[in-house]
């Protein structure tokens, strides 16, 4: 089990209350705010993220400077609308990285045979007894800390629990009645593969990349916090956050901004991927 | 409170929100409670035992000996158990520690040092010649790795033990600055017998003759110091006599600043070193703790421009770099005034540091003229000065175990002001090694590099030509890269110069035409704050290289 | 026993006997694929500028100077002794190292694990049985602790509890108040995880007719909540237990670090940042020890739970 | 009028709808009322709603609410309780899952007597005890250790029905409780339940089953659309129904019109038989050992007959269904298409004859590719017959073409799954419980279509179930499975009339049958 299997479990989650709606709304919301940030950072900044004013630092937040200013005196607000293409490129780049390796030893798994099954699942297996942030600390130990480095790093942690989702995934729908019905009908392997078994199992690809990202950020974050990752000049989430912590005494908002966007990130990927995992139930997808 | 002489000022004790302070120590007098004390126990009577917990920042040391290698982190440490022949007092006048006294020959090629004959080790073997003739061939070995205590001897040709309590030093050439080199704790005196149990056990518990003792080391975690009861060396500028107050310290590596500060609002730790400046002026506005304030000896903390490639291998490009450049005011609000703008390479306590504000003036237009001038006309679609296809970039390589995060920002921002005179800055955040290696594959323009020293003597290791070269040991420290015949015969004659007068005029001579060559941005110097609990008293820094003692602190409640 | 279940242990140790020598072996090779000298290493890294003949004397003490295969052949043979060597940057047993920082990170770990079960297992009640209000206020504090970054949980933790209440020290040294806030952090994010599951499993466990069934009897909501539901939900969780000990492990990096709270985690850190190969190697080789023991744990705890599961393996 | 339940005006509504409207109900002492209905014609929620356990967003109205003398309708969730389990008690379809897996059935039946009354755990367990001995409880001191999964389906049926009456209440409310049972054991159950009338206890049956409800109860109420539309004797109401739909549910019932009884159809398989089936057999690994599925069974199907194929739930006839359709393949044994070898054989000497063998399933939605329309599904396995035609020969509308078979009734989708198999023109039909899921009126209709189908087109078919009556409506030949062997096969009318095994006898003689007239 992974972090992501965890949040896909949690998928199946019920609609309980009228708040959940709202809050798909609210992420949509944010993850288009966080696409115009992404896109047209000088649409939705005020300043321009690098422009110190050392006589002005510190200051806390107030509508000149909605998140305050950090140590150099540079808007934090705008440090962070440009720091999120860089979060989320991080994001998007690990999560896509995981998937396509994830993807590669699914279907070498499901379709290579009895020993590809058993050598990837072994794999998985010992990917598995690397938890959490250990496999990317062992990549960045051996490439050496860096944003390109811990994007890496954090798509190969991720890996195991994508393979582990879609070789599921691909097996229960080679298993399926309705593959079963195709070759009952006499098609062949290849036509059941390809109108049946791939386009099922990825299906759900969009939400399992969804909940992803969210825990890419989250622990691409934690290794530019660890200094290993983005650091600090760049405005990244992470590394801004790293960087304002031994201000948290005098200057709270340096931290605790660029933590809340992380967080929102990642709740927001969550809510998505759940609204989008219902949309499909509603369609008639299965899983 | 007395009134201390400048040096001392800075040096020792600064109780923060001074008056409040003040009254209540009047009040505390007639209690018996007491607070922000100074070197002397003058406001409550020390109380023996206790435990004080030691929270430092800087990083943990590979080894405790600092024979070994020879770093500022060891010389925290290395000043609890470890003791020195000379010390330096509040007035930067070297007084009697372990020597009772020194006798320097005419030529300047012998000296002779009389031991004390009444001190112990810790371990209760006596001191003896034997003990300084062991440290100094330890520290002479190449065998054990020492950088900064055989820089230091490098005209210490033996040592010879005349008798049990006479050591004879016998030099290469006159050296003006073996007192000075002989206080810091990189060649304090250890026991001839610990140092043949070998170097790794060594490493783990060196034996000196300090108020505390080794007790054990628990990597990552802390180190144990306990009581010598057999003390009896204090230098002569302590408070008292015989063994320590405190029965043991707790010396714990805390790397994080804010968890740093916040152990000591919360109790759990009594002393911190490395305050940061934010932490010191939340601390100041608190005015709950004591601050010592008691900037490193040597080097000030300044740029370093490499003037042994291009860009900065012409003159008119440091200068421009140098006005185009304004910290001034980043060194205000990221140091929340906790530091003072340095106009000069050496320290503010260096007696010899010699100023020149008017050599770094801001000035835009006149940096953009001497590019001009320089042939750098040229700029890109970025703003960026273009000269034969080539950028006006600088690699400044920073070092994030040296410089603290505020320095690191300073340096932001002198990415920023540079730029607008059309330098390109690329700063890379290096770790230790890396950063060692960036600097010895001369992949920099702009570094900082702090160099602690007692004395003006730095000047030669920093600034001599020889030291462009690297020395065997490996370590290069003209970072600068400057090669000046002229200097290097002004600093020579400096280091070996064994009158004062004439001492002080070579050094002037040769701080002008270091800052004259626009190789050196000072900064300010050498941070090393420390904020106290209120429930520790006595504490203070000592004049050598400014590291803290306890030999006089005590816990009150 | 029958035979039937001995063969499936000794299938379950041999495969965990399997795991941990990959892990061993991934680890050795992929770390000899760092760029340059390990004897350099050995000496403080390119900065050190150490000498030829000191570089041949460390490689011949950790033999270096060995090919390849005699090499791993030889940390196999050290591993099941329990020797996992010297450390590069401490110049310590690496085994001794890690011994002493064990206890301390499995404490924070386990401690934590129990107070994830426990904040899970309330948010599930609530969310599960009370009011529509308490149920989507509890589902949403689930939702956002699941996305909480642990260094800025941390963070916030200290600012609030120690810096502003003064309640718990913001460093975690040996006693009982420093365990609370590193805890805190780790379990917080672990209970959203948690509470997703059970809540899951609980609402699944309502939906069945056992349930039904129960309050037919006259059980009390509350009532089948706490005799029957809890258990269900709690089984996919006990199932997780193994991988959620890994993880809390591998926060472990952060908290410790916040917290400087010595530890496997802090110890990890720096042995990364030093390029420590031999300390890294220990860790990764303790945390999946641990790791595949808490997983055969959770399975043996499954089994007790369902005893479904116990009844298809006698 | 002694009246323990006495209902006027019962109306049910989730939201705005709603889903029982104004029904009157009364059940007296050792009196057994059923109500019975299709899906979705509100039987199982009113007999919840008289639990106070209609659900959280359910609104319960009515006139009169009075269960043992007490009024409900104004219950508070703590009155409810105090009626629960003490007044009323409830008896749900299947054991597996209506008692609680992970608990030991001793301490799911004594927890009604732990929330109800006083006492130690002694006396609760000898309670226990004693209401296992009363449902007939073979070694109740090892059941009461056991869970619901440890024991069989018959076993814990009776353990849920010693949960209901441990408070001994004088209602007892039954909902489907033999449903998911193999018909041998619904006979002991049903056995049980008239027991537990004749000593007093009024019982209040909810089934969709005439034949079980011909066998329990005084009285019928049949609900149609959340309405009770026809109530009355039992007599009265199965034997002389007044309303429509009432006539149609018993038209209904299987067993009315068996198969075999029309002439001219051959006692023996016609030579050369189109599938033969010799000495397969088939085993599988399971919990350390092997389950031997199918048990060197041999049959032939004939061209143009139908073959029923009938057991109880594990017989195997899933297993043999698969083999011969090729998914599975037989550990020994040989399956010929028409003389020519077709397993075991390598798939690729298979496929291009697949099209000849045709599959009807039982839950036809999982056989649907769920990203696909009717019209896509059917294109897909067609191999020449365009949509419409497709849906008009299995009495669908060409609209259908466009809608998702998950948007469809379970009727709708039988028939769809029809057309998908006769598209690809087969000559063998293998129909693996396919009416199993059906409401009664939908499965005559199915039932119905499949006949003509074969009628029409000459097919040969192989046809599975576990229901006598379905099989003998519609089969020529009958096979009789037991534990993966064949025990008995032959032509049907003479196989039902004369059993020749004993195992066929005793399924023949539990099976529920439509009758007017109470068993007991």
């Amino acid at each position: 089990m992974s972090e992501l299997e965890l949040r896909t479990v949690a998928v199946g989650a019920r609609p309980r209350v009228a708040t959940v709606r709202i809050g798909t709304v609210l992420a949509v919301a944010f993850a288009l705010y966080l696409l115009l940030a992404c896109l047209v950072p000088d649409a939705v900044a005020p300043q321009d993220p690098n422009q110190i004013a050392p006589r002005d630092a510190f200051s806390p937040p107030s509508p000149a400077h909605w998140f305050g200013t950090d140590e150099s005196g540079r808007d934090v607000y705008s440090r962070v609308v440009f720091g999120t293409a860089n979060s989320l490129l991080i994001g998007v780049a690990a999560t896509a990285s995981g998937l396509t390796l994830g993807l590669a030893l699914a279907v070498l798994a499901a379709f290579g045979g009895r020993v590809f099954d058993f050598t990837v699942n072994r794999t998985i297996e010992v990917l598995f007894a690397f938890p959490g942030l250990l496999l990317a600390l062992l990549v960045i130990v051996i490439a050496g800390p860096g944003p390109v480095t811990a994007t890496l790093a954090v798509g190969l942690s991720t890996a195991p629990g994508y393979a582990r989702i879609l070789r599921g995934q691909l097996l229960a729908v080679r298993r399926s009645g309705y593959v079963e019905a195709a070759r009952v009908l006499g098609h062949r392997p290849r036509r059941i593969l390809g109108r049946h078994i791939l386009p099922n199992a990825l299906a759900p690809l969009l939400v399992l990349a969804t909940l992803g990202i969210g825990q890419a950020i989250v622990w691409a974050s934690a290794l530019s916090f660890l200094g290993l990752g983005a650091l600090p000049p760049t405005a990244e989430w992470g590394a801004m956050l790293s960087a304002g912590r031994p201000y948290l005494a005098t200057a709270w908002w340096l931290t605790v901004f660029p933590g809340l966007m992380i967080v929102l990130t990642a709740v927001a990927s969550t809510v998505l991927g759940r609204a989008l995992t219902r949309v499909r139930a509603r369609e008639g997808a299965t899983q | 409170m007395p009134a201390l002489p400048s040096r001392a000022a800075r040096r020792a004790l600064l109780p923060l929100a001074a008056s409040a302070v003040l009254l209540l120590a009047a009040c505390s007098a007639a209690t018996g409670d007491a607070t922000g004390t100074t070197g002397t126990a003058a406001s409550g009577t020390p109380v023996s035992g206790g435990t004080l917990v030691y929270a430092s920042g800087d990083a943990e040391p590979d080894c405790l000996d600092p024979h070994v290698g020879g770093n500022y982190p060891q010389a925290l440490i290395a000043g609890q158990y470890l003791e020195s022949l000379v010390s330096i007092d509040d007035n930067g006048r070297i007084i009697p520690w372990l020597a009772d006294s020194w006798e320097m020959a005419e030529d300047g090629l012998t000296w002779e040092f009389t031991l004390r004959d009444d001190v112990r080790f810790s371990d209760g073997t006596p001191l003896t010649a034997a003990d300084v003739k062991a440290t100094v061939e330890h520290v002479q070995d190449p065998a054990t790795g020492s950088s900064t205590g055989y820089l230091a001897l490098g005209k210490v040709a033996g040592v010879e033990a005349v008798s049990d309590t006479v050591a004879r030093f016998t030099m290469t050439a006159p050296d003006s600055a073996l007192l000075e080199s002989l206080s810091q704790p990189w060649l304090a005196i250890e026991s001839a017998a610990g140092i043949a149990r070998g170097l790794d056990e060594n490493c783990q518990a060196p034996i000196g003759t300090g108020p505390f003792a080794v007790d054990g080391w628990v990597k990552q975690d802390h180190v144990a110091l306990v009581r010598n009861d057999n003390y009896s060396s204090p230098p002569a500028d302590a408070a008292h006599e015989g063994p320590a107050y405190l029965e043991a310290i707790d010396w714990r590596f805390l790397p994080d600043s804010a968890s740093r500060y916040a152990a000591l609002q919360a109790g759990q730790v009594q002393v911190i070193d490395n305050a940061q400046p934010d932490t010191l002026a939340a601390a100041a506005s608190a005015g709950t703790f004591t601050e010592i304030d008691a900037p490193r000896p040597g080097a000030s903390n300044r740029l370093e421009l490499n003037s042994g490639q291009a860009p900065f291998d012409d003159a008119l490009v440091r200068e421009a770099f140098i006005r185009a450049v304004d910290v001034n005011d980043g060194i205000d609000s990221l140091f929340f005034g906790t530091a003072e703008r340095s106009y000069s390479a050496l320290s503010s306590v260096e007696p010899l540091g010699y100023s020149d504000e008017s050599l770094f003036g801001t000035d835009l237009k006149k940096a953009n003229a001497l590019l001009d001038e320089a042939g750098w006309s040229e700029k890109d679609a970025n703003g960026i000065r273009v000269k034969d296809g080539q950028r006006l970039s600088l690699a400044f390589p920073v070092s994030t175990n040296q410089s603290i995060p505020a320095e690191q920002s300073l340096f932001e921002q002198v990415q920023a002001t540079a730029a607008e005179a059309g330098f390109e800055v690329v700063i890379t955040p290096l770790d230790l090694s890396s950063w060692y290696g960036a600097l010895f594959t001369n992949d920099y323009d702009v570094v900082s590099a702090p160099y602690t020293k007692v004395g003006p003597d730095v000047l030669r290791i920093l600034y001599h030509s020889d030291s462009i070269t690297p020395a065997p040991s490996g370590y290069f420290a003209n970072l600068a890269q400057l090669s000046d015949p002229e200097l290097d015969s002004l600093l020579a004659q400096a280091a070996s110069s064994l009158d004062a007068d004439e001492r002080q005029t070579l050094y002037t001579a040769a701080q002008k035409r270091i800052l004259g060559s626009f190789t050196v941005l000072p900064l300010y110097d050498q941070q090393n704050h420390f904020l106290l609990s209120p429930t520790l008293h006595g504490a203070r820094a000592i004049g050598t290289v400014s590291t803290p003692s306890f030999y006089d602190a005590w816990l009150s409640e | 026993m029958t035979p039937g279940s001995a063969s499936r242990v000794a299938a379950r140790v041999a495969g965990a006997v399997f795991v941990l020598w990959a892990v061993a072996t991934i680890t050795f090779f992929a770390l000899r694929l760092i760029p340059g000298d390990p004897a350099l290493a050995v000496l403080g890294g390119p900065g050190s500028q150490a000498s030829p003949e000191a570089l041949e004397q460390v490689r011949q003490q950790y033999g270096l100077d060995q090919p390849l295969a005699v090499q791993y052949a030889a940390m196999l043979g050290r591993l099941l002794s329990g020797d996992l060597g010297q450390s590069y940057a401490l110049k310590v047993p690496v085994a001794d190292l890690l011994g002493a920082q064990l206890p301390g990170t499995v404490l924070l770990a386990l401690a934590a694990l129990a107070v994830a079960w426990l904040l899970a297992l309330a948010l599930a009640l609530v969310s599960t049985g009370a009011g529509r209000v308490a149920a989507s206020l509890a589902s949403s504090i689930e939702l956002t602790s699941a996305a909480l970054p642990h260094f800025w949980l941390a963070t916030a933790l200290i600012a609030l509890f120690s810096t502003a209440l003064g309640w718990f020290p913001p460093v975690s040294t040996g006693d009982l108040g420093g365990l609370v806030l590193p805890v805190l952090t780790l379990a917080v994010p672990l209970a959203g995880f948690l509470a997703a599951v059970m809540r899951e499993g609980m609402l699944d466990a309502l939906a069945q007719p056992f349930a039904l069934s129960a309050r037919a009897r006259g059980e009390s909501a509350i009532g089948v909540s706490l005799r029957h539901t809890i258990r269900h939900a709690a089984i996919p969780a006990v199932a997780l237990s193994g991988w959620a000990l890994g993880t809390l492990l591998s926060g472990a990096v952060v908290v410790e670090t916040i917290f400087a709270r010595p530890g496997l985690g802090r110890t990890l850190l720096q042995a990364v940042t030093a390029r420590d190969v031999p300390v890294v190697t220990g860790v990764v080789l303790v945390v999946a020890v641990v790791y595949v023991l808490m997983t055969l744990l959770s399975d043996l705890v499954s089994a007790l739970v369902d005893p479904r599961r116990q009844a298809v393996a006698a | 009028m002694n009246e323990l339940l006495d209902v006027a005006g019962l109306s049910v509504r989730f939201g705005a709808e709603t889903v029982v409207q104004g029904v009157d109900l009364a059940l007296r002492p050792g009196e057994c009322v059923a109500i019975v209905g299709e899906s979705g014609s509100g039987k199982s929620v009113t007999a919840r709603a008289l639990l106070g356990l209609a659900g959280a967003r359910a609104e319960v109205r009515a006139d009169r609410l009075v269960v043992a003398g007490r009024d409900l309708r104004r219950a508070t969730e703590r009155q409810w309780r105090a009626i629960r389990g003490t007044e009323v008690g409830l008896i749900l379809q299947d054991a597996l899952v209506s008692l609680d897996p992970l608990r030991p059935i001793g301490r799911e039946i004594g927890d009604a007597i732990r929330l109800h009354e006083r006492g130690g755990a002694g006396a609760v367990q000898a309670r226990v005890r004693a209401l296992l001995e009363r449902v007939a409880m073979p070694d109740p001191d090892a059941a009461m250790r056991r869970r619901s999964g440890e024991l069989s389906g018959g076993l814990r049926q009776r353990a849920l029905i010693a949960a209901a009456l441990a408070l001994n209440p004088p209602i007892v409310i039954a909902d489907e409780p033999t449903t998911a049972l193999d018909v041998s054991v619904q006979a002991r159950i049903l056995e049980l339940l008239a027991e537990i009338t004749a000593q007093g206890t009024a019982l209040l049956l909810i089934s969709h089953d005439l034949a079980v409800v011909s066998a329990l109860a005084d009285r019928v109420l049949v609900m149609r659309g959340g309405r009770v539309i026809e109530q009355g004797s039992t007599a009265e109401v199965l034997g002389a129904p007044q309303e429509e739909y009432t006539k149609r549910l018993i038209a209904a019932v299987p067993d009315h019109a068996p198969r075999a009884a029309q002439p001219g159809r051959p006692a023996h398989p016609a030579r050369p038989a189109v599938l033969a089936v010799e000495g397969v057999s088939r085993s599988f690994a399971r919990d350390g050992g092997r389950v031997q599925a199918v048990d060197g069974v041999s049959l032939e199907l004939g061209r143009g007959e139908t073959l029923g194929l009938v057991g109880e739930s594990g017989s195997g006839k899933s297993t043999l269904a698969r083999i011969l359709l090729g998914l599975e393949t037989p550990d020994a044994g040989t399956v010929r298409l028409d003389g020519e070898d077709w397993a075991p054989l390598p798939e690729r000497g298979r496929r291009a004859r697949r099209h000849r063998i045709g599959a009807i399933y039982q839950d036809s939605l999982s056989s649907f590719d769920p990203r696909w329309s009717v019209g896509r599904i059917l294109r897909d396995a067609s191999r020449g017959a365009g949509v419409p035609e497709l849906l008009g020969q299995v009495g669908l509308a060409p609209e259908l073409a466009a809608r998702h078979p998950l948007t469809l009734s379970g009727g709708q989708r039988q028939r769809v799954s029809i057309a998908r198999a006769l598209a690809a023109e087969p000559e063998i039909l293998i129909c693996d419980e396919p009416v199993s899921a059906l409401d009664v009126t939908v499965q005559a209709q199915i039932l119905e279509l499949l006949g003509r189908l074969q009628r029409e087109r000459g097919l040969s078919m192989l046809f599975i179930s576990h229901d006598l009556g379905v099989i003998r409506q519609l089969s020529d030949r009958v096979a009789v499975m037991q534990a993966g062997r064949v025990v008995e096969q032959g032509e049907a009318a003479a196989l039902f009339a004369r059993p020749g095994h004993a195992y066929t006898a005793q399924l023949l003689a539990d099976a529920p049958r439509l009758s007017v007239g109470r068993v007991r």
